[in-house]
């Protein structure tokens, strides 16, 4: 597939000698069965970059090779996503660790390499700044910065997509976010309307690695985790930190933060839950190391055990998403297991054959990788009387069909992850209740901004009017979403910036911009660059 | 009366470029406990003849006319449930051609045997081992072989097998296409001596098919000389090779040549030319083509059987110059013009 | 193992082939069972075979089937390599030639082999059969190939050639594809010549053409040629010399007319008893062979036709008997195998 | 000279016409089997097809369609605008199902060729020189039998990535060995027929044996096997399309499916799910249908029977 | 007495086959493009942390340290640890094998028992009526894609008449008490048959095709025409001599599917969310979990190499005339 048509698009140069066309580009994007959407949005992005004359070459990638792609700062196109936990809805990962320029370098997670002091500096005081409207603003700012600079082609938030079966349970209250009903507030909300005791949660995504909490390495394994093992906050139906084993927090300063631990707590086993068991858990992560968690456990420091219930953080640098990130992520366990596990072993991770015992809502029954994971209710918790049901079973299907045909039969209460198609299913159906939950997930295409043509601002500006967002929202998420103008989600009310520069579809307004740029193109339609082309517009600050 | 009454039995095969008549109108008797040989070239409907006798044609073959009687049932009618039981190997037993391809490779060459005895008798098994080790010591086989496999075997082992397999039932008639063709000489010796001694001890009837006129003068009563889907010539071994009267016959006898004198060579004379195609076949008599002595009449006239002297009947038109072409049957030159007669045709 | 002493030649000249003490053993094919439960067995196909021919001379070489006869054949072209002994043919020991030299000395010997349906492509056409002996020795350009193409198929006795270049072989009748098989060693004109059962599978009356065919190399291009076959009559009317084989030895060698109506082995005199011939008619009362070939794989100590021969003695069980100069009487003056060889008695 | 130049033009007449004459004969044998005439339309149908996609397809197979009014219709059922309908993407299926045509013929067309050509070469130096060439041989053809081959296109897809030529290669790889082991045995019991001696008696060389004398009359069972293992990439290419592993610069039936699957199509969408299946099963036993009518023009045993 | 020598010649070039496979196996796996760490590894970790993890793995030696590493494990059957789940690799896929058995093992059961039954038949009255529909039936149901006919098999039975369940191995929540009750329960028999039936119809069809083709050629022989001449009685030629003496090509052709077998099929236990060996060991290729696909294509290939070595014995069993290898001679 060639670049353009038979004609140029826009000027083409006076004298094509001291042009040359533009490099082809590699666009690569995950593969199908990992991840529809994005493969999605990349054929649909490809073909309409194509449109400008710029050469690319598509390449389909496996999950490996595209983290090592972007590790490696090897693209020039990739179609990547933020995901969105309900931790994200303080927008920590979003802003700081993908923009700022201290990740600008291969260990770093700032993959597009776009760097800018003035940014750097908002979005540290974001990152410090524990009064919360202050923060909001700092945010904004950086998103407008963002918006303004484009170091990704933003294109769209999509929907969460949950549905669930509403003759056994009912009153479904949803989180904010992607685990719209997966979560224990919602859990605790639900009524058993249908006289099953079990709650089944059909989804087609097979878990990384579980059981061994120090083996996690993704959000659906945490996610379960939490139903073991008790946080020392969870995140309420809107998003807000609220208390779990931890009854109250109170920062002393920007670095040092005091929990008070709720008293009466048992492991499953009987043995009481104690601030010893948090400090070691935060301590034992801290040393052995579990990479997925690395960014969480980062600012934590040391912890003091203040007296019987309080447990002091004393945090490595000011952190004000630790109670709603760290504190969410992190849960407590128990030390009178773990700890000779962490002497028998290397590394806890080898222990193949874990006790799952924890002091969570949840005691964990059996798991049969590729079937399901089923938990029973923990009669003991402080939680015990809100559940309405007795067992929670976590079941793999082979495909979203099938959970579908069992979710209206009543074998699965609730799924999750949904593809538009199948959302449409559901909702269809009579005694489903199919909701299309506001998503903190943010798409766009990562570009390398230190290189050639992206190094010039309008560049990118152009590039961004040549995708047609709107195309993808309603072919590939049939209109359950939204565009996307940077990395914050609309469904983050709090922080969400409307207020910002958008680029609509406009191939004319691209070729406008290229051509100010210093563009041209060939008769064929190729695009052209001055042999000795340097960008001009390297950073647009804020007014 | 005879044992088995031929009369104008015709077999056809379909085939993708029309019907092929293998076997033309052709009549003749078996009678009891005698041996009757038929010899002929390679595709003159041997094979189809004997096959006849036990309605075992290929699929695209029948018999269009004529019957074959046997103790008046009429095979070519008889159903197929009262062949299998009452006439297949009851009264009537087979060695195919190619016999040592004949026996299922997968079980031992004794359960083959005690299988059809089994089948058709209601002896046990014990009992039917026992008639097979007898069988087996008829034919000059040791019963211990039989639990060997027919791979096991050599060809002319085999061919024995397949002997004891016809003798199973103390048939009436037994017809052997080629029972000794691709054995070599000694092994065949034997066999042919093995069924005239069978013959004298049950006295049953033998058709013996094969292409080897030495062999068929060292066994038979009589002898059958096909050509074409016809026969040539039918008479007592004697009549057929001493008084030979079919220009035929009388080529072929030529062609042997004979261990009595040394060197042999003048003795030798080819019949030029080959057999007619069965698809079109010529109008007229068919040796029409090969035959030195044919004459303008032979190419319309379509000869119809003729009876010399009692039993010896021959298909040719000048039946009365028969001592003419005996005589000059035997000078190599009556043959060559023949040759070159044809091949001037030809062009 | 036995020492075999050199039949001398009753001819003067220089002998074209040497053949000395050649053996060939093959590694016997056995079940995977019988190779998890038993050991690596050997068959003995050729025995340490020693014998000459002579420019112009046709040799036979009878024996039953089995007995090595184109082992013995294939060994002579290097279609085998022999397990020991030595060929020497123009002086130069052919079992040591390098591919090059292989490929020369193949233009100047050629075979026929034993089955005209399988010795010839059937993908390939009568005038590409022949001539891709001409091709593969780059002899001539196209036009010249096919002159000798048409030559040879002509000496052949397929004439008109021309008419059958374009027939592929299954149009063609057995005789016909004999002849091409035959126009195919010819082509190159070699000066010796394997026919490997050349009549065997041919109808009696195409058989002759082709014995005349040999006869006609022999005295008009000097050819040299080892005739196969295990039909004695064939080879009475043939052959200069006569070799008789048994179970890989050679029992017996000498002027055909000697070995044929003066036999010295009883295995030849078996073999000469055995053979059908119309004139023998139905007096099959002679002695005939009885009990079994000895396993050519696990062959007993002494001589091997003890077990069927009605004159064996401790001695033929015991000793293996050489093959040596007859030296009674002057009709008997071949070689022979035998403890106790019969006397000057015409079968 | 004159009378042996008319000799030779009449020569090659006769042979000219016994070729003319053999192929009308095959043409009209296989066309005479119904089941293989229909199989060979059905086949030259698709190629027609393939070749055309650009000519007879309504719409670009990829694109999003809009109306007038900009608006998208997805998942519609078959309708004068979209004959076979719409897809979830608003796209046209008839489009798509008549490029996808291309994958499946290019799939089966060049495995199909190449694995004649590798499992020939390799069955006949295995069968013709036997002994420890053939062993090494037979033990690599072992070997690969040993890998069961779904799980080894996946692994090898993933290891080149997906793309129609990867999944070609992959198929090569995979597919030769039965044709390897197929011409093996048939060269083992050919090179022992008395007319491979006869060639070599007269001095060809083992190249020339092998591919001038053998070869040939393997031909029938080449093409049989060959044709057997066209169907065979057709559907495994469809499988690993299904896993998502299929082609992604061009659409194939496979992936049409595999579209259906995934996106829950199948308990609604019948103009959708039906003519990719139906075609690829059609197409498959069209394949095996030809490979019967040839193995019935070629095996002289059946065509009597 | 056995024959040491032969049998250990056997088992040797059984043993190198299995050697190569892994072998291969070993080296095809690491030169997969994104290192074996990508899956396990977050592109979050710091070096240190990527170090860390590597080491715990093995992966920070040399290549060829990791191979003498791996083949020595090997040896004393230990296959390694899943990347993904961190147990042994060899009970895990042992598990994940009794699963796709559950499958499988019917399946092929029926094709190759019922199968020749079947092709013998087709054979026999070959070009008739229901030769021609029949093969061209088991055509079909070898042509049609398995993921498209078990579809639509689930839309059907599952969905629209709601009679079979969707997918997996039984209620969700269902605990097997013991192994044996995981297979022989009657939820499990419930969840399985439309697997079963829709893979018993695809694997039949070979079967049934291949001693459909081997009979034809079969009933050409002569011993059949005695059989009949003898007055035998149809069935009796049909299954005691002609289809006996058809069933080695599809011996052979059933070693391998026996071998396959054991894996699973990939595709069949996605579209019935069948936690079988094929789809573990998919879901592994995935995750680059290299000591489970490695495992689990050894085990298969075992397999293979097992049943051949079974089939070579059984066809001298089926036909005498076999020699080594299974040639018939
Ligand atoms: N099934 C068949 N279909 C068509 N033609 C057949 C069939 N069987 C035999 N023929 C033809 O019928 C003729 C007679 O064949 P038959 O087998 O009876 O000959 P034969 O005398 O036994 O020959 P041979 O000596 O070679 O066995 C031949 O031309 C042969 O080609
Ligand atoms: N390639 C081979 N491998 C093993 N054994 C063989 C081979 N070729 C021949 N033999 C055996 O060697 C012996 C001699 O065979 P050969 O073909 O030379 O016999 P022959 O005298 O030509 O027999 P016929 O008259 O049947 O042609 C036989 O026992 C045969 O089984
Ligand atoms: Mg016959
Ligand atoms: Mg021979």
């Amino acid at each position: 597939t060639g670049g353009g048509d038979d004609e140029a698009l826009g000027a083409t140069p006076d004298d094509e000698d001291d042009y040359e066309p533009v490099p082809e580009m590699e666009f690569a994007s995950v593969a199908q069965d990992e991840d529809a959407l994005r493969y999605e949005v990349g054929n649909l992005a490809e073909r309409q970059l194509q449109a400008l004359g710029i050469e690319t070459n598509r390449e389909v990638v496996d999950v490996g090779t595209y983290s090592d792609k972007l590790n490696d700062r090897e693209f020039d196109f990739m179609v990547a996503a933020w995901t969105g936990g309900t931790e994200r809805l303080f927008p920590y990962y979003n802003l700081f660790y993908s923009f700022h320029s201290q990740f600008a370098n291969l260990e770093g997670g700032n993959y597009t390499m776009f760097e800018s002091e003035e940014y750097d500096e908002m979005v540290e005081n974001f990152r410090d700044e524990p009064d919360e409207s202050s923060r909001v603003e700092y945010a904004q700012n950086c998103q407008e910065i963002l918006a303004e600079n484009v170091p990704i082609i933003f294109t769209v938030h999509p929907d969460a997509l949950v549905a669930a079966n509403t003759d056994s349970f009912d009153n479904w209250q949803e989180m904010t976010g992607l685990y719209a009903y997966n979560n224990i507030p919602s859990l605790t909300e639900i009524e058993n309307v249908g006289g099953d005791d079990q709650v089944v949660f059909g989804t087609t995504e097979a878990l990384e690695t579980y059981p061994n909490f120090f083996n996690v390495t993704g959000p659906d394994a945490l996610r379960l985790h939490a139903f073991t093992y008790d946080p020392l906050v969870r995140l309420g139906l809107d998003g807000g930190p609220i208390p779990a084993a931890g009854e109250e927090w109170e920062w002393i300063d920007e670095t040092t933060l005091d929990v008070t631990l709720r008293s009466g707590m048992t492991f499953q086993d009987g043995e009481p839950v104690t601030v010893d068991d948090v400090a070691f858990t935060f301590d034992s992560i801290q040393e052995e190391g579990i990479p997925y968690l690395g960014s969480d456990i980062d600012p934590y420091e040391s912890s003091e055990i203040l007296d019987d219930d309080t447990i002091r953080f004393n945090l490595s640098n000011p952190f004000s998403g630790f109670v709603q990130i760290t504190l969410y992520r992190i849960p407590i366990l128990p030390e009178h297991i773990w700890s000779d596990a962490i002497a028998d072993h290397d590394h806890p991770s080898e222990w193949s054959d874990p006790d799952m015992t924890g002091s969570g809502p949840f005691e964990f029954i059996d798991y049969e990788p590729g079937t399901q994971i089923v938990y029973e209710k923990n009669h003991d918790h402080y939680l015990a009387d809100e559940f309405d049901f007795e067992q929670f079973v976590y079941r793999l299907y082979g495909s979203q069909s099938a959970i579908i045909g069992d979710i209206e039969n009543g074998d699965v209460t609730f799924t999750q992850y949904m593809g538009a198609e199948h959302w449409n299913q559901a909702d269809d159906i009579e005694n489903v209740r199919a909701i299309s939950n506001p998503g903190l997930d943010a798409h766009g295409i990562w570009i390398p901004n230190n290189e050639g043509p992206f190094r010039d601002v309008r560049f990118r500006k152009a590039l961004t009017h040549a995708i047609d967002q709107d195309e993808m929202l309603q072919i590939l998420l049939q209109g359950r979403g939204e565009q996307a103008k940077h990395p914050i989600a609309p469904a983050n009310e709090r922080y969400y910036n409307d207020d910002v520069a958008e680029y609509p579809h406009n191939i004319d307004r691209s070729v406008e911009l290229l051509e100010e740029a210093g563009f041209r193109w060939n008769g064929e339609g190729d695009l052209l660059m001055p042999t000795d082309w340097q960008p001009e517009v390297e950073y647009i600050p804020l007014e | 009366m005879s044992l088995v009454n031929i009369d104008g039995v015709s077999v056809e095969y379909r085939t993708d470029n029309g019907p092929l008549t293998a076997v033309d109108d052709v009549s003749f008797t078996i009678e009891e406990g005698e041996t009757l040989g038929i010899v002929g070239e390679s595709g003159c409907g041997k094979t189809t003849m004997t096959k006849a006798f036990l309605r075992l044609l290929d699929n695209n073959g029948e018999i269009s006319t004529g019957s074959i009687t046997y103790d008046g049932i009429d095979l070519a009618t008889v159903s197929e449930e009262q062949l299998r039981t009452d006439i297949r190997w009851k009264e009537i037993s087979y060695i195919p051609q190619n016999a040592m391809a004949a026996l299922d490779p997968v079980y031992t060459v004794g359960a083959q045997v005690v299988q059809v005895i089994e089948l058709h008798t209601d002896n046990s098994t014990e009992q039917a081992r026992e008639r097979c080790a007898e069988l087996f010591k008829r034919v000059d086989l040791d019963p211990n072989r039989m639990g060997d496999y027919p791979h096991e075997l050599s060809g002319g082992q085999r061919q024995r097998v397949t002997i004891a397999l016809s003798l199973a039932l103390s048939p009436s008639l037994i017809v052997a296409d080629e029972p000794t063709t691709g054995l070599d000489v000694i092994v065949q010796d034997q066999i042919c001596e093995l069924l005239a001694e069978i013959q004298d001890d049950i006295g049953c009837a033998i058709v013996f098919v094969t292409h080897d006129m030495g062999v068929v003068s060292n066994i038979s009563d009589r002898v059958a000389v096909m050509y074409a889907g016809r026969i040539a010539e039918i008479g007592t071994i004697d009549d057929v090779f001493d008084r030979s009267a079919h220009p035929y016959t009388i080529g072929l006898q030529n062609a042997f040549p004979r261990m009595d004198e040394f060197p042999a060579s003048s003795a030798l004379i080819e019949i030029p030319g080959s057999p007619p195609n069965l698809l079109d076949p010529p109008t007229g008599c068919r040796f029409e083509g090969r035959c030195p002595y044919a004459t303008e009449e032979c190419r319309h006239t379509d000869p119809s059987s003729v009876e010399l002297e009692d039993g010896h009947r021959i298909e040719c038109l000048y039946p009365e110059r028969r001592s003419e072409f005996r005589e000059h049957g035997n000078e190599p030159d009556t043959w060559k013009d023949a040759r070159e007669a044809e091949a001037k045709q030809t062009p | 193992m036995s020492i075999t002493t050199k039949p001398e030649s009753d001819s003067d000249s220089q002998a074209l082939i040497d053949v000395n003490d050649l053996s060939k053993l093959y590694e016997t094919n056995q079940s995977i069972i019988s190779r998890l439960f038993g050991e690596k067995e050997y068959l003995r196909a050729v025995d340490n075979v020693s014998f000459e021919i002579q420019q112009g001379e046709i040799v036979g070489l009878a024996g039953q089937s089995g007995c090595g006869k184109s082992t013995l054949g294939e060994l002579l072209v290097q279609l085998q390599e022999p397990s020991s002994g030595e060929i020497i043919i123009d002086g130069d020991d052919i079992t040591e030639y390098s591919s090059s030299e292989l490929k020369t000395f193949r233009r100047k010997c050629q075979v026929i082999f034993q089955d005209p349906y399988e010795a010839i492509n059937p993908r390939f056409t009568v005038s590409r059969i022949v001539s891709e002996p001409l091709k593969i020795h780059s002899i001539g350009d196209r036009q010249e190939r096919t002159e000798r193409t048409i030559k040879a198929l002509n000496d052949a006795g397929l004439s008109p050639a021309e008419e059958y270049l374009g027939s592929f072989p299954r149009e063609l009748s057995g005789g016909e594809r004999q002849r091409v098989n035959i126009a195919r060693a010819i082509v190159l004109e070699p000066d010796f010549l394997i026919a490997d059962e050349p009549v065997s599978m041919l109808d009696v009356s195409v058989r002759t053409g082709i014995l005349k065919l040999f006869e006609k190399f022999k005295e008009e291009m000097e050819m040299s040629i080892l005739y196969v076959s295990h039909d004695l009559s064939t080879i009475n009317y043939l052959c200069d010399r006569t070799m008789i084989m048994y179970l890989g030895k050679v029992v017996e060698v000498g002027k055909t007319r000697n070995v044929i109506h003066y036999p010295s082995h009883p295995y030849t005199k078996t073999l000469l008893q055995s053979v059908p011939d119309t004139q023998k008619q139905t007096d099959i009362t002679e002695e005939s062979v009885q009990g079994e070939v000895p396993d050519p794989i696990d062959l007993p100590p002494g001589c091997r036709y003890a077990s069927w021969c009605s004159y064996a003695d401790e001695k033929c069980e015991r000793d293996e008997p050489l093959l040596q100069q007859r030296d009674d009487g002057e009709e008997a003056s071949d070689q022979v195998a035998c403890h106790y060889p019969i006397e000057n008695n015409a079968v | 000279m004159t009378l042996l130049g008319d000799a030779l033009t009449k020569n090659q007449r006769i042979v000219l016409e016994t070729y003319k004459e053999r192929t009308q004969w095959a043409v009209q044998r296989f066309l005479s089997n119904r089941m293989a005439a229909i199989a060979l339309l059905i086949v030259l149908g698709t190629l027609f097809m393939a070749i055309f996609a650009p000519f007879l397809a309504p719409y670009e197979p990829q694109a999003n369609i809009a109306d007038a009014q900009g608006e998208y219709s997805m998942l519609e059922p078959p309708s004068s605008e979209h004959i076979m309908g719409t897809n979830h993407h608003s796209q046209d299926i008839l489009s798509q199902w008549i490029y996808g045509s291309r994958v499946s013929l290019l799939v089966a067309f060049l495995s199909g060729i190449a694995v004649m050509l590798i499992g020939t070469t390799v069955g006949l130096v295995s069968g013709y020189y036997k002994g420890t060439v053939d062993l090494v041989l037979m033990r690599v053809v072992d070997i690969l039998y040993a890998i069961p081959a779904i799980p080894l296109l996946l692994v090898v897809s993933l290891l080149f990535g997906s793309s129609v030529w990867n999944v070609i290669i992959a198929m090569i790889l995979i597919l030769w060995r039965t044709m390897a082991r197929v011409v093996r045995s048939q060269t083992l019991s050919l090179s022992e027929r008395p007319f491979v001696k006869a060639a070599k008696a007269s001095g060809a060389s083992d190249l020339r044996i092998m591919y001038v004398h053998i070869a040939p009359n393997l031909l029938p069972i080449i093409l049989i096997e060959g044709v057997f293992v066209m169907g065979a990439a057709i559907l495994l290419e469809a499988g690993i399309s299904f896993l998502g592993l299929g082609t992604t610069e061009m659409i194939s039936w496979g992936v049409m499916l595999q579209l259906t699957y995934t996106s829950g199509a199948i308990t609604h969408a019948w103009w959708w799910v039906l003519p990719p299946g139906i075609s690829i099963t059609v197409l498959v036993v069209a394949f095996f249908y030809m490979s019967r009518g040839i193995e019935e023009i070629t095996n002289p045993e059946l065509q009597h029977r | 007495m056995v024959n040491l020598s032969y049998l250990g010649k056997r088992l040797g070039l059984m043993a190198v086959s299995l050697y190569a496979v892994i072998t291969v196996l070993f080296f095809l796996f690491r030169i997969l493009p994104g290192d074996p760490t990508s899956q396990v590894i977050s592109p979050r970790f710091s070096a240190e942390q990527q170090e860390q993890l590597m080491a715990q793995y093995g992966l920070d030696e040399p290549l060829y340290t990791q191979y003498f590493l791996y083949m020595r494990n090997f040896m004393v059957g230990d296959l390694g640890q899943s990347f993904q789940h961190g147990e042994p690799v060899l009970p895990f896929i042992l598990d994940r094998t009794i699963n796709t058995l559950i499958l499988t093992v019917p399946a092929i059961m029926i094709a190759f028992i019922v199968g020749p039954f079947i092709g013998a038949l087709f054979a026999w009255h070959r070009n008739g009526r229901l030769d021609n529909y029949g093969t061209a039936i088991a055509l079909t149901t070898y042509a049609a894609p398995i993921f498209w006919t078990g579809m639509l098999a689930l839309m059907v039975f599952s969905f629209s008449l709601n009679i079979l369940p969707s997918g997996g191995m039984r209620p969700a929540g269902e605990i097997p008490g013991s192994p044996l009750n995981r297979v022989f329960s009657f939820v499990t028999l419930q969840h399985a048959i439309l697997p079963i039936v829709i893979f018993t119809l695809w694997r039949i069809s070979r079967p049934i095709l291949i001693t459909r083709n081997t009979m034809i050629d079969v009933l050409g022989n002569d011993f059949i025409q005695l059989k009949k001449a003898e007055g035998t009685p149809e069935s009796t030629i049909r299954y005691r001599h002609a289809m006996r003496n058809s069933l080695l090509p599809v011996v052979h052709y059933g070693a391998l599917a026996i071998g396959y077998a054991f894996g699973g099929s990939v595709i069949l236990e996605t579209v019935f969310s069948w936690p079988g060996l094929g789809r573990t060991m998919w879901d592994a290729v995935q995750a680059h979990d290299y000591p489970v696909v490695q495992g689990a294509f050894f085990l298969m290939s075992f397999m293979v190499i097992l049943f051949n070595f079974i089939a070579d014995i059984v066809s001298t069993w089926l036909d005498p005339r076999v020699k080594d290898e299974g040639v018939v001679e």
